[in-house]
């Protein structure tokens, strides 16, 4: 059956990527960007195309990514667009600043991680006794921590379901992308926070977004932001 | 051969999970039955020669490494006295008793299906769980939850317990990819 | 006294299914700690003239008899046991609840940026993590490291692990954690 393969193929996928910060440190490490000097706009197009591709693939796990990648386009409309000098001089950290502060934060554990998979693999050729017919142990005893008491409540007092309700990703990028063309055809320029108004999820937020970013590689529109946490606006490209 | 092949058995019986058959043993280690049960009863010469507190016994159909049964009590008084673990039974007492308390015996034996009295005097001992009072209709124990079990399960009052919100929402775990409102307890 | 001390002690570690401080040892056979230990390195010393394939080995904070790890192979194909492994999603919160414990869900899912209730649900199952209370100001459920998490991991105690400090020096040394030349060992 072609969909079963489809399924594993989508399942090594995920396997190779665990989340967006290890996405995005493998494409630092593929480019060989200097982490100190990061060129922003291309890296987080690097990071878009990934996504794009995934979304492709339908992958369920596409939802972490795209909450990343409002992040990061946060990011990139911060390091391109022109803004007018500030007058206060509190330094912020500037949008280069902020995500290799996140790279770098992330990769200190990814390290950590990758030293505790080396001695787990270590310590899977040391065995201990095999069983203790001595003890006449007939109940499974567990330490009593908060999480196996909460199992117990959760057993008696709890209705809920067990099993996990799943959300699938339901807006279309390209649907989108072709709704905004429309709307700033009649309009020419508009605030993002009008395009985002008609709905509230964060999804809906994260697809507009990429679809923006996608609209402006394709060079249709032009975004624009007069400094930090001012309006970000959005003007079409004709 | 013989010199590798002591340790080798050894380590099979160490680690079994169950008796094995000294047949079993030959054929993966490429030796006779009879060479197997040879080196068994050397290694029991060795434990009786260097005092160990254990030996290989012939059980089921198998060998497995046992106790002494001179060390039986030492060795089950002291995993008795082991306080730090409650089997689920224990646990499953505890959270009906945390959730509705103060409550009668009648009522926890009734949401558990089951009769509960060898636990709740092991609670009772444990100082998990105290007697507060008798309830008025029926003159039975009413019970509640202690001091010492806030301390054991981490928790600063009785407040801190999921609420069944909360119970609710960690039931959708793997569903939380997007929240359905945006709300601030979101990742809390 | 000596003489039976020593098997007693093997005894109770020979049918622990976990390791045994030995604080508690000393307490249970009304002895000191220092000489517990001392007993525990003489028995090492037996096992190891008399070639044993087991030895006592400190880890997680205790005590326990391990299979010397050249006999590993050799008993898993035999018992066909295998261990299941780690992602690498779940090896990467474990790290941060390893160095930043006790720490709350929003602080992991802002390292990692990705949504982590499933993999803390599976780690809780597991017993490689525990809920340790709630944090004051968010009432978010605090989460840290197991005995169990050390046991997996082979070690005696977090002090093993580099600390918050370490992993900061670490990471300034850009060159380390990012080196220019891209070398294929990256993630296997």
């Amino acid at each position: 059956m072609p969909a079963k393969v489809e399924e594993k193929r989508f399942n090594i996928q995920i396997e190779d990527f665990e989340g967006p910060m290890e996405l995005l440190y493998y494409l630092v490490r593929k480019e060989e960007y200097d982490i100190y000097d990061l060129p922003v706009a291309e890296l987080v197009d690097q990071y878009m195309k990934y996504i794009k591709m995934m979304e492709e693939l339908e992958l369920e796990l596409v939802g972490d990514y795209l909450v990343m990648a409002a992040t990061l386009l946060e990011l990139k409309a911060r390091y391109l667009l022109p803004r007018e000098p500030h007058p206060d001089t509190t330094e912020q950290p500037t949008a280069q600043q902020e995500l290799a502060s996140m790279i770098i934060e992330y990769k200190k554990y990814h390290a950590l991680a990758h030293k505790l998979e080396t001695r787990m693999i270590q310590e899977e050729l040391n065995y201990q006794r095999g069983e203790f017919p001595e003890l006449e142990i007939k109940e499974k005893m567990v330490e009593p921590n908060l999480w196996e008491l909460i199992k117990s409540i959760r057993k008696y007092f709890s209705s809920t379901p067990e099993f996990p309700v799943k959300i699938r990703a339901e807006i279309d990028l390209s649907e989108r992308l072709t709704e905004i063309l429309f709307y700033l055809r009649e309009r020419k320029k508009a605030k993002f926070r009008e395009l985002i108004s008609q709905r509230s999820e964060l999804q809906f937020l994260v697809v507009t977004f990429i679809a923006l970013l996608e609209l402006s590689r394709m060079k249709k529109v032009r975004l624009l932001q007069r400094r930090n946490f001012s309006p970000i606006w959005v003007f079409l490209i004709e | 051969m013989g010199k590798k092949i002591k340790p080798e058995i050894e380590a099979l019986l160490f680690s079994a999970p169950e008796p094995v058959q000294a047949q079993r043993i030959a054929r993966y280690l490429k030796t006779t039955e009879s060479e197997v049960k040879q080196i068994i009863n050397e290694l029991n010469e060795d434990y009786a020669n260097e005092g160990r507190s254990f030996y290989i016994r012939e059980i089921a159909g198998g060998y497995q490494l046992y106790l002494k049964g001179e060390y039986g009590i030492l060795v089950r008084e002291f995993h008795r006295l082991e306080k730090r673990r409650l089997s689920k039974g224990a646990l499953d007492i505890l959270a009906i008793i945390a959730v509705k308390q103060p409550v009668t015996k009648r009522v926890i034996e009734l949401i558990r299906r089951a009769s509960s009295d060898r636990i709740l005097h092991n609670l009772l001992e444990l100082g998990l769980i105290k007697i507060v009072g008798k309830s008025q209709g029926t003159n039975a124990y009413l019970y509640a939850t202690t001091e010492k079990f806030l301390q054991t399960f981490g928790l600063k009052d009785l407040s801190e317990l999921p609420s069944k919100e909360e119970l609710e929402r960690m039931a959708e775990y793997s569903g939380e990819l997007f929240p359905k409102k945006k709300d601030e307890n979101y990742e809390q």
